[in-house]
């Protein structure tokens, strides 16, 4: 029970946030992050568990056994690394949101959404179900979609809200595709019994589709290029949002689910190369993005995206040291990450002003904000002795040690090391630059932030630090398992902060000297960048997702106007073509010429009743005025109540003449009201619509003429005529039907004419009010 | 000719008729058309459920059983039930067009395009 | 229509009519006839008292209010039905027994004449119902 | 036993007798209205509950044995048809007492519904395909009238277009049972299924493939499916919510329901070729509904469009026609009716929060910052309706996708994902015009989201919030509890693929040729 409690626990504080917001008031955010500290905490406490190789809780809980989806759950070193980050900086979080929006209306609406997101993330990391894990992604979406939306009366926000759905929704559809394939390929719905049928699936033709499927998903979701513009944009959501969700845990969730998958993929070609690259022009892009910024939080972002691209790079090395690395990394960068971007808040929030280069000398005015801000960036820019520079220190070694193998390597290198100089440039813009130098005037006068605002960043700043000080303590038992877990052999990462002189170090340094140096010539590079934003901007992937978007919905439009005209002469002329072209062609393929039945010759007058009644029809559908097409309809009637009599058909020649002379008195009544006919119809409209008539008719003729010969059996009827008078007291076979061996028909029956009477009367009698607030409907 | 080549005719040439009248723009025509249609397939029922010139089914005083032979009554049960629920719904469709004719103001189908666009 | 010839002929042929559609209500289960077109007579009777002496006139003539008729009609439809499930049998199963009419001899009366019965009010009440909606307008 | 399966058709029509006897007093019209469909809500209940313990009731009506009478027959399939259809006309009448005016009520508004349910019911339950003909008959007049009562000028242009299309799938429904019964001489559909496959071993099928066609077509064009839909979307966001709501979650469902019985009782001695002609139908419905929808901007007419859509759904799983395919459309239409019924009735309480059904400004705006509840009901059905799990459409969609998957269908599996997306495209628009956007707001507004208090929105009654929080209930519970229901898809899709069984039940003894035996 302890993992599903985990995962539902977020769900149902949930459904009574709004609830706690309204009663608890400004402290509804500190009671609510004791749920996430609880998880913490717990999901600490089983961390030995799990240490040993192969380690893991698990759990599983039937739920809809019928489709393979059961509530498995598996708590191991990856899943322990990541559920320990949601939940911990969770708490963090939902502490710094009630600071940060105190007195909201719709504060309790955030809560809720962010506790269902914590939920749902904790439940992708501990899924081992690939449709619950699934189940959770979705999830994820929705909650960050309206998270993001929070500020909805923006149109900006909505439009974010609405593209990071429509990217990561569609990444999630791929996983859902990528899964169903991998569940029927390798027999297993289970993740952890995958790895072990590697084979089964790599051999399988459907191996190449499914890591495809699974890649696109995951980098959509951890805004891997070109998939990463949406994650700046979601930026619109408020700080807390964005520093939960878009900076330390809902963009990991696609690097979670590749470190998920790489055992199994791992020996595909193309899986380590892919990811690689992937990870490599994300940590570029992303990083050259960021120094172009000035606002805090897109400053931010794009120095995430470009992480987040380092990490998984990491991953698709995917030698022991680069795994280590990659964790490593993950972890130092929620710590710093999530610390900057509370701090970018607070300092947005108490000074109003979001600009880096507005800002100055807020040192003296927030000395503590200062202090936790310069930890952080200083993990950040992998500066000793923090955790950001231990993760460095270790991609470096890892890079250096494929790049023995090969020009690739050395490629990576080179752009890890820019990358990382550029992650200077942005840990020095925020991390120091609002603080030193020039006092600078500001909206709001500044002071240190509230505590509640203080405590998040500072808590994670200070864990950068101490993480790497004692790594034995903070560092070790979270990320060793999790490397073990990718790896799925023993990792043992060595997270002494001090390894002597050496290249890996050298790197560091240059990386920081380059970083310092381009901090300073920052409008130089900028200009040199341009070049990248301006191809990015005309054809870029966002260009691009604006494309598709206006594309689809100017196909829509085209498409719905041609289909859906309004005009019914259309409708109708497209559903009988329809008809009579699917039964044209089925009366080709499988008709064949039945044997045509002896009926015996036809007699004249025969003949004549039906020539009369054609000519009816025809006068119907040409006459020149409304009482001529009368006149033929009731020919025809009244021609065919003579023909029902010749065959053997009395009541039903009775009650065509009756219906057929109510229907001439009614028509007309009724047409009395109407105009006479005009000759609205073009020459060509009329040709193209007797030669669709005469297919009809040819069509139902040639059926009555193949169906004629086929009957079997008279069993029924035979029957009624036994059984009539016996069993039913009847002469009249007919009535006898109609009134008791199938007296349901008429029950139908007589409803449908008491319907239609109440329809004609309530027609006739209702005229429509003005427009008035019950009166709905009706054209614009 | 045998008897059945006469009514398939008759048959094609009603359907023919009526769906050339629903093709038409005007609202009276195309209720005149779902009339013909009407009778079409009743006599698609009358016609294909085993055309004989033959005794109604109807059993005379004194016998038990209809002298043979007799059309089958079932078809002609069938179309009497159908003629009676197409006689209630063209009345509708008549009221429905008149009325729409005074709310639109035409008789044109082709302006009775407001509620798709 | 305002015509006196009409109105006298209406004042003759709708008894006339009224007697012919009951007949043939009441025979259609042995001849050719039954609820629906005795309904359509009895109909066309009153159809001409309304455009003889207008609408308001015959829904005085014919004592009953439409709605209520027709109801009633799918009422006694249904109820013909019903009476066999009072027996245990399903429904609309026809129930019969004889009535001995003084000078006419034994006849056999069942559900399914109730049912007849049924549709015809049903039916002279929704031909009713249009006609005079219409010659109302 | 032999009176429960026709209570779902007496009951209403009693109500509805009932109703038009006190057609004076618009206070008894209702109670007698919401009697009637407590009454039928309690049960089709039963009636579920007994045929899934009991196994398939067939009745025949006047005691006449089958094939010579007409059999109501209530399997599995029938059973839950009914209570879905149940649950819509109680969600419906019950929001209908304060949301339908009291113009329509006096002429024959409620009676008008309970024969409309008389009718749907009836072509859920009947085993005859004439009666089958007579239910559509009764549904579709019924339908007929209530969408043009109020008389307005929409409601007549949408009824007229409505009328016309649907009286042509009718005279084409009509011909095919006509045809039908000249060339195998019985109505029975359980004796129908024996003697199509009886003629087809004798080679005389090809007429029959064609007949097969002609249902295809008329069922088509009332379930509305591509190249047949456009009465449709004509014509649903013409009259009140209420009817709408009862249009929207029973009347294409009646058709898709006929078009499974159909062809899987019936017309299984063409699989390849009429399966393969559904299987295209079912990817252009898919993908003309969601277009359709994307390109709208009024809350019903979007909805009206993702009807399309989601019908081309339930007929991919008819056309690939495997036991895990049709559990998914079985699924699919009972996660379905719930949530569409429940959209347009959510969309009638935007509409009498805001006086508008169009998005955007001027139209509905606000909805999520005024009424947070209304908001919260109309996310759980949208989000359900776009495939988000847990909720009850995922679970169908996924069904589906599994039995593509399986068959290898992946461009099927690849439309049914791109279309489940637009559909989510498609509920967010409504979401973020209707809900989101502030009345106030400006171009790009600053300090708005601490957004001047809403200005009060006319209080929406309980009678229509009940119906749909009790329906987004249901939805939730079908998601949570997605096993049972589908077990119970499995358990009819089971039925449906051994016909056996329900010609058992309606002939009597397995292979029974009919005699001339008196009952």
């Amino acid at each position: 029970m302890l993992l599903l409690g985990i995962v539902l626990s977020g769900f149902l504080l949930a459904t009574v946030a709004p609830w706690l917001h309204r009663v608890l008031g400004r402290f509804a955010g500190v009671v609510i992050a004791m749920l996430p500290l609880g998880i913490c905490v717990l999901l600490g406490t089983r961390a030995a568990d799990i240490a040993a190789p192969g380690g893991a809780v698990v759990e599983s809980f039937e739920w809809v056994p019928g489709m393979g989806v059961s509530l498995d759950f598996r708590l191991d070193g990856l899943g322990l690394l990541m559920a320990m980050l949601v939940s911990g900086i969770g708490a963090a979080i939902f502490i710094y949101a009630g600071g940060y929006l105190k007195g909201e209306r719709q504060l309790g609406r955030l809560y809720a959404y962010l506790l269902m997101f914590m939920g749902s993330m904790l439940g992708v990391v501990l899924a081992d179900n690939l449709l619950l894990l699934f189940v959770f992604w979705e999830l994820t979406s929705v909650s960050s979609y309206l998270l993001i939306g929070y500020d909805h009366a923006k149109a900006k926000s909505r439009s974010s809200a609405l593209q990071a759905l429509l990217v990561t929704g569609l990444g999630g559809l791929a996983i859902l595709a990528a899964a169903l394939m991998l569940a029927d390929v390798a027999g297993t719905m289970t993740i952890s019994e995958l790895a072990a049928r590697s084979d089964v699936i790599h051999d399988s033709p459907l191996s190449l589709p499914i890591m495809l499927l699974l890649i696109f998903g995951a980098c959509t979701k951890s805004a891997q290029f070109p998939f990463h513009f949406w994650l700046p944009n979601a930026m619109a959501a408020p700080t807390p949002v964005s520093a939960y969700l878009h900076s330390s845990t809902m963009v990991k969730a696609g690097i979670y689910l590749l470190a998920r998958f790489s055992p199994v993929f791992a020996a595909d070609v193309l899986w380590a190369p892919l990811l690689t690259w992937i990870g490599a022009a994300t940590m570029f892009v992303g990083a050259w993005l960021a120094i172009r910024q000035s606002l805090l939080k897109p400053l931010l972002a794009y120095s995430t995206i470009s992480a987040l691209g380092a990490i998984v790079m990491s991953i698709g090395v995917g030698s022991t040291y680069a795994v280590e690395a990659g964790m490593v990394f993950l972890l130092s960068h929620a710590f710093y990450k999530g610390a900057l971007f509370m701090a970018a808040g607070a300092i947005d929030h108490e000074t109003g002003e979001k600009d880096v280069d507005k800002l100055g000398g807020l040192g003296r005015a927030m000395p503590l904000l200062f202090a936790a801000t310069a930890l952080a960036g200083a993990s950040m820019a992998g500066i000793l002795p923090f955790l950001g520079f231990t993760a460095k220190e270790l991609t470096f070694k890892a890079l250096l040690k494929s790049a023995a193998a090969g020009p690739e390597g050395i490629a990576l290198v080179a752009v890890f090391t820019i990358s990382a100089a550029f992650g200077v440039v942005v840990a020095a813009r925020i991390g120091l630059s609002p603080f030193i130098g020039k006092v600078r005037p500001t909206p709001v006068k500044p002071h240190d932030p509230p505590l509640a605002l203080m405590l998040g960043p500072a808590l994670l700043a200070v864990l950068g630090l101490a993480a790497a000080i004692i790594p034995a303590v903070l560092a070790m038992p979270l990320v060793r398992p999790a490397a073990s877990a990718i790896l799925a052999a023993e990792a043992n990462p060595d997270l002494s902060l001090w390894h002597g002189f050496n290249l890996a170090l050298g790197l560091s340094v240059t990386a920081l000297v380059v970083g310092a140096l381009v901090y300073v010539m920052r409008r130089g590079v900028v200009g040199v960048t341009e070049p990248l934003q301006r191809v990015l901007n005309a054809i870029g992937p966002a260009k691009i997702y604006d494309w598709a978007l206006s594309g689809v919905i100017a196909t829509a439009k085209f498409q719905t106007r041609a289909l859906q005209s309004g005009y019914l002469r259309q409708y109708v002329f497209v559903t009988i073509s329809t008809t009579v072209i699917t039964m044209g062609i089925t009366l080709a393929l499988r008709g064949g010429l039945g044997t045509l039945p002896k009926m015996g010759e036809v007699r004249t007058y025969e003949a004549a009743l039906v020539g009369l009644i054609l000519v009816g029809a025809v006068f119907t559908g040409f006459a020149r005025n409304r009482l001529a097409a009368i006149a033929g309809l009731g020919l025809v009637g009244y021609g065919i109540a003579i023909l029902f009599v010749l065959f053997g058909a009395p009541d039903l020649s009775l009650t065509q003449i009756c219906i057929e002379t109510l229907t001439v008195v009614l028509m007309v009544l009724v047409f009395y009201m109407l105009p006479d006919f005009r000759n609205i119809s073009a020459g060509p409209q009329k040709i193209r619509d007797m030669i669709v008539a005469g297919a009809v008719g040819a069509v139902m003729a040639s059926l009555v003429l193949l169906t004629g010969g086929l009957r079997s059996g008279r069993d029924v009827s035979e029957f009624y005529a036994a059984n009539s008078l016996p069993e039913a007291h009847g002469r009249n076979i007919v009535n006898v039907i109609l009134v008791d061996f199938r007296a349901l028909d008429t029950l139908g029956e007589i409803t449908v004419l008491i319907v239609a009477a109440a329809g004609v009367y309530a027609l006739m009698k209702v005229t429509p009010a003005r427009p008035k607030r019950e009166q709905e409907g009706g054209a614009p | 000719m045998t008897l059945n080549v006469l009514l398939a005719i008759l048959v094609g040439g009603l359907f023919a008729m009526g769906i050339y009248l629903m093709l038409r723009r005007s609202i009276v025509k195309l209720i005149m058309g779902l009339a013909l249609l009407g009778h079409g397939a009743n006599l698609l029922i009358f016609t294909s459920g085993g055309l004989v010139r033959a005794r109604a089914p109807l059993i005379e005083e004194g016998e038990t059983i209809p002298s043979a032979p007799f059309a089958d009554p079932l078809p002609q049960a069938l179309i009497l039930t159908a003629i009676v629920i197409s006689f209630g719904v063209l009345a509708f469709m008549m009221v429905l067009v008149s009325r729409a004719y005074r709310a639109v103001g035409t008789d044109d189908t082709d302006e009775f395009t407001g509620t798709d666009h | 229509m305002n015509s006196t010839i009409l109105q006298t002929a209406t004042r003759y042929l709708l008894p006339l009519l009224l007697v012919v559609s009951l007949v043939i209500m009441l025979q259609g289960h042995n001849k050719p006839g039954g609820g629906f077109i005795g309904a359509l007579i009895g109909a066309a009777g009153f159809a001409l008292h309304g455009m003889a002496f207008g609408p308001k006139a015959t829904r005085t003539a014919l004592r009953v209010d439409l709605v209520w008729l027709m109801a009633a009609g799918l009422a006694m439809a249904i109820a013909s039905g019903l009476f066999a499930v009072v027996e245990g049998s399903a429904f609309l199963t026809g129930q019969w027994g004889s009535v001995h009419v003084p000078g006419f001899g034994s006849i056999k009366v069942g559900t399914p004449l109730l049912f007849d019965i049924g549709v015809y009010c049903v039916v002279l009440g929704v031909v009713m119902s249009i006609v005079l909606a219409l010659l109302e307008e | 036993m032999t009176l429960l399966p026709v209570l779902p058709i007496l009951i209403p029509l009693c109500t509805a007798c009932l109703g038009m006897l006190f057609y004076r007093s618009l206070r008894l019209q209702q109670w007698v209205s919401l009697f009637g469909a407590g009454a039928l809500l309690v049960v089709s209940i039963l009636l579920l509950v007994i045929v899934h313990r009991d196994g398939m009731i067939a009745v025949h009506s006047g005691s006449w044995a089958a094939p010579f009478g007409i059999t109501l027959v209530a399997d599995l399939f029938g059973a839950i048809m009914v209570l879905l259809g149940a649950i819509t006309a109680a969600a419906v009448v019950v929001y209908s007492i304060a949301s339908v005016d009291s113009i329509r009520k006096q002429y024959l508004y409620h009676p008008l519904v309970h024969v409309l349910m008389a009718g749907v019911c009836g072509a859920f339950l009947t085993g005859d395909i004439f009666n089958l003909y007579v239910c559509f008959e009764v549904l579709l007049l019924s339908s007929f009238v209530l969408l043009a009562l109020g008389s307005e000028r929409g409601q007549l242009e949408g009824a007229i277009k409505y009328v016309t299309l649907n009286l042509f799938s009718s005279a084409v429904f009509l011909s095919a049972v006509g045809i039908l019964y000249g060339a195998v001489g019985t109505l029975n559909m359980a004796d129908l299924s024996l003697k199509v496959a009886q003629a087809a071993q004798e080679g005389r099928d090809g007429p029959l493939t064609v007949v097969a066609m002609m249902f295809m077509i008329a069922f088509g064009i009332k379930s509305a499916v591509f190249p047949l839909f456009f009465w449709l979307p004509a014509s649903y966001h013409t009259p009140p919510f209420a009817v709408s709501a009862l249009f929207a979650g029973l009347l294409t469902k009646v058709g898709v329901y006929a078009m499974i019985r159909v062809f899987t009782l019936i017309f299984t001695h063409d699989v390849g070729f009429t399966h393969s002609i559904l299987l295209w139908v079912a990817a252009l419905t898919m993908i003309t509904g969601v277009l359709g929808a994307a390109s709208q901007g009024e809350f019903r007419r979007i909805l009206s469009f993702h009807i399309v859509s989601q019908i081309g759904y339930m007929i991919l799983g008819l056309a690939l026609f495997t036991p895990l395919a049709i559990a998914g459309s079985i699924f699919y239409i009972m996660h379905h009716i719930i949530v569409k019924a429940n959209l347009f009735l959510v969309a009638g309480v935007a509409h009498l929060i805001r006086g508008t059904s169009d998005l955007g400004r001027p139209g509905i705006v606000g909805v999520y910052a005024s009424a947070p509840i209304v908001a919260l009901l109309f996310m759980i059905p949208a989000m359900s309706l776009a495939g988000v799990p847990p909720l009850s459409g995922f679970w169908a969609k996924l069904i589906l996708l599994r039995a593509a998957v399986d068959e290898r269908a992946f461009l099927y599996v690849a439309i049914a994902l791109l279309v489940g997306i637009m559909t989510l495209f498609s509920m967010t628009k409504i979401w973020a015009e209707a809900f989101w956007k502030s009345p106030g707001e400006s171009a790009d507004n600053e300090n708005s989201h601490d957004d001047a208090p809403p200005a009060k929105p006319p209080r929406t009654p309980f009678t229509m919030l009940a119906p749909i929080a009790a329906m987004a209930l249901l939805t939730v519970l079908i998601g949570l509890g997605a096993q049972p229901v589908f077990e119970l898809a499995q358990r009819v899709t089971d039925d449906l693929l051994t016909p056996s069984r329900y010609i058992h039940t309606v002939l009597g003894s397995p292979d029974a040729a009919p005699s001339g035996d008196a009952p």
